[in-house]
């Protein structure tokens, strides 16, 4: 089975190169919603496809909120924001996916530092969830619409998911289930957000939101 | 404290005036005049005393104070003076200090009399006098610090009592060194020449006599009266030092420093009537170096 | 000790009263001073029963905060300065209710007083403290409610200034003074002083530069002396003098008090002070000299006056860490007795100051003139201040140095290099002040009250109400008396002396007794003085019996029309002196010069900022201020930035803490 | 009675939604302030019983912190009545450049507060770290709407900032929360669970490596929304930007709870003998947090901004005072206290000057004592107590800490904490006392009529008490603090 879990995670780490490659935000978001559907499922398959009500719910709600809540939510707001692209991001695309391997290595490194305790789980889980949250954190960095930063934000959660995932069953429902909730409020009220800054100043290019300084 | 020892203060008030009968006399023989009798300062105050006064309307209690507690300062400073084969009046640890400081009274109110007037020339004469004797008073209580060390004593009779020709044997050089500093400090303390010219009569060059220029009648009497004391009173000071001789027997003393103090109007004398003044601005010089002399000669004698 | 809580509690009450009727003027005014008047007297008799029979009375109670407890007692030490402490705040007090009464209309007068004696207050139990924790909080109490009296006219920008270099300068003093306590008390857990422990040397060092350092800022020792003449001037002039007589003593008072603490001193810490002693001294008669600010003139002295002290403290220091009792007594008498003296005169100088102020409504000497005619009283008493404080016989500021001066002679000049650098310091320094003070005062004085008024305000002058004029008199007074029974005050300063020396008092006493007689002669001198000045006066008024005494104009040396604008000033009289010393006074002047042969109109001003000011401090805080200021890039406002400081935070922990 | 200090303010929220009446609603926001703070007091005499078998349990840092929260909300609530009066409804202009803005309406706003109140109630109560971030996270939610209250652009940028920075740390810290998990999970036997107690009590058999990790992501993430530098940024714009209530709510109460969420964290790894490492760590974030916040302050040309980086300072200094431990950390709890009545007050005091002079640039304030006296002297006093000058509390606070630090012999880092406050003393003083005194300039309408009870009374009392607490701890006060900085490795 670990095959299984590998090549998901070999798949999270081409999303996350297609990503920093992709200028599109439109195809952007179906990506991350991708991913979200493919961290719904990683629960049911690491656990081995042993038929467990807690998880299957739970699947099916990150399935319901990372797949498809959240990319509707953002291509609402991307409906009345007339941004179809990202234009010139703050590093561009080609440096962005030649960043990507060398974080991927350092990330590599990193979980070579921190052998889980664990006995059940692939030694990808560690860097790929590294890998993730690194560059959910550099498209929040790199990228210069708001809409694109969300995005980010999502992918850092992911990550985090990816991680998460590995000891999904350590935590108590009532925890994850609040994580979901906050997630989800989280980025509905970014959405709103967007939606006052598209309003206020006609624009998402949060570069030109930095009035207060110092 | 033995009451004969009035008879310091007594011989100052008769003999001061004197001096400058002898340094005018003096000067008169360089110059190939007869001059004034020797006498002719008690006749100025005397003459003084007898006339009345005329007091400028801008002056106010201070400008009469000012003689009077100059005067005053100077005649209770005598007190602290051995002369000849009597100690002082009033000997006791750090009297020189009092003495000094007595001097600085005087000084202190003759100064605020002439501004008193509020003539910018009696204003400019003060400014100077406070200036030079500022910078007076650091080397005069070095050099007596220097002579305390030396003999051992820090009351003035005892110290100067200590000085003898054996001293003069071994320590020459410093008593010397101190000898001379305090030949400066009583020049431009009594504001003679190289310091201050005491007959010249433009008022711009003058130090002390221009600061009593609005004085008339007894104040004036009491002024001169006062320097004159105080000729004395320096000299006196520094004859101890230079001419040691304490055999103990009074007679011998005594004349000994009487003719010291003739000695030292007669050199005062031929210096005013050789020299020059020196530029004001040339003065602070003079008295700095005077400090330097009595710092020098504290140094050999700590050695 | 009862008594003494009694009349810290009436003065507290008293300000907070004046603080709840501040609408009406009157009332508060007349209440605050009742307190202060009230428990000061009532202050004053523990203090001078203490000082007299040396007994030790303390009191001690609990207090729920962090090392602190409420502890203070009252000692010798104490109670020496406690007296003037009391005695000025109560004088300065009447004086401040006349003082005062103008500004009634702008402003509520109940502010300023509720400072005013929480001041008094606090400078109390500063020096009766004996808890690190109560010291500093009354030592910043102090300090705060004094800035709110120096910027009770925070209107104009100069004195807002002021009283920013001066909350500044406290504030760093007192961060020393943390580190100071902490250390003192880092070796036994407790921050009462009784409970410090014998200290190592080396600690005792840093402890000892700490101090100076923390109390030196407060006392006004060169450099850390700039606030002093900024404040000074800015704050009402009874407050100036309660500041300049008593407040800055508190910083002398924690050095003894250190000294007292820390034990047998090396013999270096007496050659710092020796020397912090004479630099003071004479930097700062000599920008006095060069001011023609009355009360910044009065400030600078009072840098001269704490130099005079310091060298007295480090003549003693130098006594104990050599072992020779006469310098180490006659050192701190003199030291001491300055203290009480320098309060006494100079707060008289400042009240008349003040008075000056009041009716003339200018501080520039070069504007005033003629005064003496107009207020008679306070011209006296400010006369009597100036001898003074010039060190001049037979006033008290005399005593002090004299006793100095006899340190140094009776025991100071034994072997060598010592001799010759106590000689040249002390002596000389001595000297040099005296002889510099004269100067500024005979300027002072002179340009001020005698000749002509040289300005309308000067003209329109008139004598002040009796209220101000009575702490005047009082203050003059005193310096005559203290001067004249200087002995007997010595006498009895034996309890303070071993206090602070921890000798055995029988030595103490011997030195004292012996220095008595010394004194006592002085004074018959003095006396023979003042009865030879009585008869000459007399005298000459024989003589003048029957013969003419005409009132002419000033001789003029010929010019017929003698104007009062002709008059020497001020600057003018001190020019030969700041010529002379003009490498450390950097006196700037800028002129117009007279060019034609009839010149139109030409001026002439110089200005003196202070030395370590200009080119010590300024500079450093400019650098600092500079060099901060090009950091301020680091945050400029874009999003995508900052959130790449999170993401470099973490990646830089991870891999430092992580290998 | 932990059901009840939520719950209230929940149901109050709910309810401010419904009202359509306007003092209806404030009087319905008073009485919950009341009736929660009221509850936290009961909670100091009978300690309330743990529920959700021990998740929810007020031990001795909850109480403490949660009385702050519920202390300085009381103080904001009455503020709030005044402000809420004096703000108009309709479309207004913006005093810096002169477009129009509304406010938020008024209903969202109270519910938001008081939802704001609950959420940080939980974060004071959980013992469960998990549900401890769920609470975290719904702080950052529940303000956002506060920090947009006047709907223009530079308030909008504030909480966009806000919102993305602290997200973004609440998401590193969830990482912290499964590191956490790892550490306390075992290969066989029953795993920790991820409640306080039980981790303290098994603190000695974690996996110290990944506890370590987690640690990291813990300060790291909770750094962020407390506002040490360099994470702080989100603080200034939203202090500036948002209303004066709600900035000192922020530094008042929240910038706590992420404080104590960072301390919990802290007690497990000294749990786990792990005390050196998080000491030094936070060590190192004090000292940098103090640094740039003097940096900041110095020239400083937005008072409301100068007291956000204030903050910064001084959660630089508790981090300092936890990780100097010893004394420091009774300190650090005393700072904590004084620190939030001091911040409350002057946020308080800012919002009547800004009322008043209608501008935060400080150069254009001057002459507050003649315009608004009270605030004038509130803001003289504040100064006085916030730069550490006794007879106020902040000054025993950081004596204490500056006391342990000579002790345990960390002189390098007691004199540069001593220099960089000397330091920020210089900046703060010359911008208060430049705004307090002088000359008010013209145009500003004597505006005494604008200073009401509800404006006054509130940041009088809290200046009050940070003075009462500078010379006086109460026995109970005292012995509570004492209990904290035990459970915090202190004494």
């Amino acid at each position: 089975m670990d095959n299984s879990i590998d090549t998901i995670m070999v798949l999270l780490v081409l999303m996350n190169l297609m990503l920093l490659g992709l200028s599109s935000l439109g195809t952007c978001i179906r990506v991350v919603a991708a991913q979200g559907i493919t961290l719904g499922i990683l629960p049911l398959v690491i656990h081995g496809g042993i038929f467990d009500i807690r998880l299957t719910l739970f699947s099916a709600a990150i399935v319901g909120l990372k797949g498809i809540v959240f990319p509707l939510l953002l291509s609402w707001a991307m409906r009345d924001v007339n941004a179809q692209r990202e234009v010139e991001p703050f590093i561009g695309y080609g440096k962005s996916v030649i960043a990507g391997p060398l974080a991927l290595a350092v990330c590599m490194w990193l979980g070579s530092r921190l052998p889980l305790p664990l006995d059940i789980v692939s030694p990808m889980v560690m860097p790929v969830a590294f890998f993730t949250i690194m560059c959910g954190l550099f498209l929040i960095v790199s990228r210069k619409k708001a809409l694109s930063q969300v995005l980010g934000y999502i992918v850092l959660e992911n990550g985090i998911y990816t991680f998460g995932m590995v000891l999904a069953e350590k935590q108590p429902l009532l925890v994850e289930l609040g994580i979901l909730l906050d997630v989800f409020v989280a980025v509905f009220v970014m959405g709103i957000v967007i939606f006052h800054i598209n309003r206020e100043f006609d624009h998402i290019d949060t570069d030109r939101l930095s009035s207060l300084r110092s | 404290m033995n009451l004969i020892s009035i008879a310091n203060s007594v011989l100052a008030v008769l003999l001061a005036p004197l001096m400058f009968g002898i340094i005018n006399r003096t000067k008169a023989v360089f110059a190939g005049r007869t001059g004034q009798p020797l006498l002719q300062a008690y006749y100025d105050i005397s003459k003084l005393f007898q006339k009345g006064a005329v007091y400028s309307n801008t002056t106010t209690w201070v400008f009469r104070a000012g003689p009077i507690v100059g005067f005053a300062a100077v005649l209770a400073a005598t007190v602290f003076v051995p002369f000849g084969g009597l100690p002082a009046l009033f000997a006791f640890k750090g009297d020189f200090v009092v003495m000094v400081y007595f001097l600085g009274l005087a000084r202190f109110m003759t100064v605020l009399s002439a501004l008193d007037t509020g003539s910018s020339f009696e204003g400019m004469g003060a400014s100077r006098e406070v200036t030079f004797s500022a910078l007076a008073e650091p080397s005069f209580l070095i050099g007596l610090a220097a002579i305390a060390k030396y003999t051992g004593h820090i009351s003035l009779s005892p110290m100067l009592a200590g000085i003898n020709a054996a001293s003069w044997g071994h320590a020459a050089p410093a008593l010397a060194l101190i000898g001379l500093a305090f030949f400066v400090v009583l020049l431009a303390e009594n504001c003679r020449i190289p310091v201050d010219d005491p007959n010249t009569h433009l008022e711009l060059t003058m130090i002390h006599e221009v600061m009593v220029l609005d004085h008339s009648g007894p104040d004036l009497g009491f002024i001169i009266y006062s320097s004159t004391l105080k000729l004395w009173l320096l000299g006196s000071v520094l004859i101890g030092i230079i001419v040691p001789v304490h055999s103990g027997i009074f007679l011998l003393d005594t004349v000994s420093s009487l003719l010291g103090m003739l000695g030292l109007a007669v050199v005062i004398g031929i210096i005013e009537s050789t020299m020059a003044r020196l530029r004001l601005l040339h003065v602070p010089q003079l008295l700095l170096g005077a400090t330097a002399l009595s710092i020098l000669a504290l140094v050999l004698v700590l050695r | 000790m009862s008594l003494l809580l009694l009349g810290l509690c009436v003065i507290v009450c008293g300000g907070f009263l004046a603080l709840l009727l501040c609408n009406k003027p009157k009332l508060s005014s007349w209440l605050a001073c009742a307190g202060v008047v009230v428990g000061s007297v009532l202050g004053l008799i523990p203090a001078i029963t203490v000082l007299l029979n040396g007994a030790k009375e303390s009191l001690r109670y609990d207090w729920s905060i962090p090392f602190g407890s409420f502890f203070i007692e009252i000692d010798p030490i104490s109670a020496l300065f406690l007296i003037p402490i009391f005695g000025l705040s109560a004088l300065a007090a009447i004086y401040g209710t006349e003082y005062l009464w103008p500004y009634r209309q702008r402003k509520f007068l109940g502010v300023p007083w509720f400072f005013y004696n929480l001041l008094a207050a606090a400078m109390a139990v500063v020096v009766l403290a004996r808890n690190a924790v109560l010291f500093l909080i009354a030592w910043e109490v102090m300090s705060l409610a004094s800035f709110f009296l120096v910027t009770f006219e925070h209107e104009e920008k100069q004195n807002r200034d002021a009283g920013w270099t001066y909350l500044v300068a406290m504030h760093i003093g007192t961060a020393f003074l943390l580190a100071f306590f902490i250390l003192l008390g880092s070796n036994t857990g407790s921050l009462d002083f009784d409970k410090i422990g014998n200290i190592a040397p080396s600690a005792a060092n840093i402890l000892f530069l700490l101090a100076v350092i923390g109390f030196g800022t407060k006392a006004g020792f060169m450099p850390m002396h700039v606030w002093l003449p900024e404040a000074h001037p800015a704050a009402p002039s009874h407050v100036s003098a309660v500041m300049s007589g008593v407040m800055i003593k508190t910083g002398i008072y924690g050095i003894v008090r250190t000294l007292t603490l820390l034990g047998q001193p090396p013999e270096w810490w007496a050659w710092l002070l020796i020397a912090i002693g004479v630099s003071s001294g004479v930097l700062g008669v000599l920008f006095a000299l060069a001011q023609h600010d009355l009360k910044r003139l009065l400030a600078y002295h009072s840098v001269e006056n704490i130099g005079i002290i310091t060298l007295g403290l480090g003549l003693g220091v130098l006594g104990l860490s050599i072992g020779s009792p006469t310098l180490a007594v006659l050192g701190f008498a003199g030291g001491l007795f300055h203290v009480v003296n320098h309060a006494l005169f100079k707060g008289l100088l400042f009240l008349g100051a003040g008075s000056i102020v009041h009716v003339t409504g200018t501080r520039e000497i070069d504007h005033l003139g003629g005064l003496l005619k107009r207020m008679p009283w306070t011209g006296l008493t400010f006369l009597i201040g100036a001898v003074a404080i010039s060190g001049l016989p037979p006033l008290n500021g005399f005593a002090s140095e004299f006793l100095i001066y006899l340190g140094v002679f009776k025991d100071g000049i034994s072997n060598g290099v010592q001799a010759v650098v106590l000689t040249l310091c002390i002596i000389g320094g001595l000297a040099l002040i005296g002889g510099l003070a004269c100067a500024c005062f005979t300027k002072a004085f002179g340009i001020i009250f005698l000749g002509e008024p040289r300005t309308e305000h000067a003209r329109h002058a008139h004598e002040v109400k009796l209220a101000m004029r009575i702490p005047m008199l009082i203050l003059a007074i005193c310096c005559i008396l203290v001067g004249l029974f200087s002995p007997f005050l010595i006498r009895h300063a034996v309890f303070v002396i071993t206090q602070v020396t921890s000798l055995d008092s029988q030595v103490v006493a011997l030195e004292l007794s012996e220095t008595f007689a010394i004194m006592w002669r002085f004074v018959v001198a003095a006396v023979l003085l003042i009865v030879l000045a009585v008869f000459l006066a007399a005298m000459r008024k024989w003589m003048l019996r029957g013969r003419s005494v005409r009132s002419a104009g000033t001789w003029d040396c010929g010019y017929a029309a003698p104007s009062a604008r002709m008059q020497y000033t001020a600057s003018s009289f001190a020019q030969p002196l700041t010529y002379l010393f003009k490498p450390f006074l950097r006196t700037h002047s800028k002129s117009v010069s007279a060019k034609e042969y009839f010149p139109a109109e030409s001026d002439f001003a110089t200005e003196t900022a202070d030395i370590s000011g200009r080119y010590l401090f300024e500079p450093t805080f400019n650098w600092i201020n500079r060099t901060l200021s090009r950091l301020h890039w680091l945050q400029h406002g874009r999003l995508q930035i900052y959130v790449l400081y999170i993401a470099l935070t973490l990646l830089v922990l991870l891999i430092w803490k992580m290998r | 009675m932990i059901p009840a200090l939520i719950l209230v303010p929940i149901v109050a929220a709910a309810l401010s939604l419904i009202i359509r009446h306007d003092n209806l609603r404030r009087v319905l926001f008073v009485s919950a302030a009341l009736t929660h703070s009221g509850l936290t007091f009961v909670a100091w005499s009978c300690t309330p019983e743990a529920i959700l078998n021990g998740w929810l349990m007020l031990d001795a840092p909850g109480l403490l912190f949660l009385s702050i929260t519920s202390v300085l909300f009381l103080a904001a609530s009455f503020y709030a009545v005044g402000y809420l009066n004096f703000e108009k409804k309709q479309e207004k202009q913006d005093f810096e450049d002169g477009s129009f803005f509304t406010n938020t309406p008024e209903a969202i706003f109270i519910a938001c507060l008081l939802a704001f109140l609950a959420t940080m109630t939980i974060v004071t109560v959980s013992q469960h770290l998990g549900l401890l971030w769920v609470a975290m996270e719904a702080t950052t939610l529940a303000t956002a709407p506060l920090i947009y209250f006047h709907r223009h652009h530079r308030s909008l940028e504030a909480t966009w900032k806000y919102l993305l920075i602290c997200s973004v740390g609440i998401a590193i810290a969830l990482l912290g929360n499964f590191f956490l998990a790892v550490a306390a999970s075992k290969t066989g036997g029953q795993d920790t669970r991820l409640l306080l107690s039980d981790l303290i009590q098994q603190g000695n058999t974690l996996n110290v490596p990944w506890l370590r990790a987690a640690f990291l992501f813990f300060l790291v993430g909770y750094g962020t929304k407390m506002g040490l530098a360099p994470l702080h940024t989100w603080l200034p714009d939203a202090h500036s930007e948002s209303p004066s209530i709600v900035s000192a709510l922020l530094s008042g109460a929240l910038l706590n709870c992420a404080f104590l969420a960072i301390l919990r964290s802290h007690q497990v790894l000294s749990a786990a003998g792990q005390s050196e490492f998080s000491s030094s760590l936070l060590i190192v974030f004090g000292l940098i947090s103090i640094i740039w916040a003097a940096v900041f302050i110095l020239g400083q040309t937005d008072y409301k901004r100068m007291l956000a980086y204030s903050s910064v300072e001084h959660m630089g200094i508790l981090a300092l005072g936890v990780g100097v431990s010893g004394a420091a950390a009774f300190g650090a709890m005393l700072h904590v206290v004084n620190h939030s009545l001091t911040k409350g007050m002057l946020f308080f005091v800012a919002g009547n000057i800004l009322a008043a002079y209608k501008t935060k640039a400080s150069k254009d304030v001057r002459g507050i004592i003649g315009i608004i006296p009270a605030s004038g002297v509130l803001w003289l006093a504040g100064f006085a107590a916030i730069v550490g000058l006794p007879p106020f509390g902040i000054f025993l606070s950081e004596f204490t800490i500056a006391k342990a630090m000579f002790e345990q012999h960390r002189t390098g880092i007691a004199i540069a904490y001593l220099a960089v406050l000397a330091l920020i003393f210089i900046s703060m003083s010359r911008i208060f006392l430049n705004m307090a005194q002088g000359k008010a300039p013209q145009g500003i309408p004597a505006q005494a009529g604008s200073e009401t009870i509800f404006n006054i009374l509130p940041p009088a009392l809290l200046g009050v008490t940070t003075l009462i607490f500078g010379l006086y701890i109460p026995p109970f006060m005292n012995t509570a603090l004492h209990e904290v900085a035990k459970a915090i490795g202190g004494f």
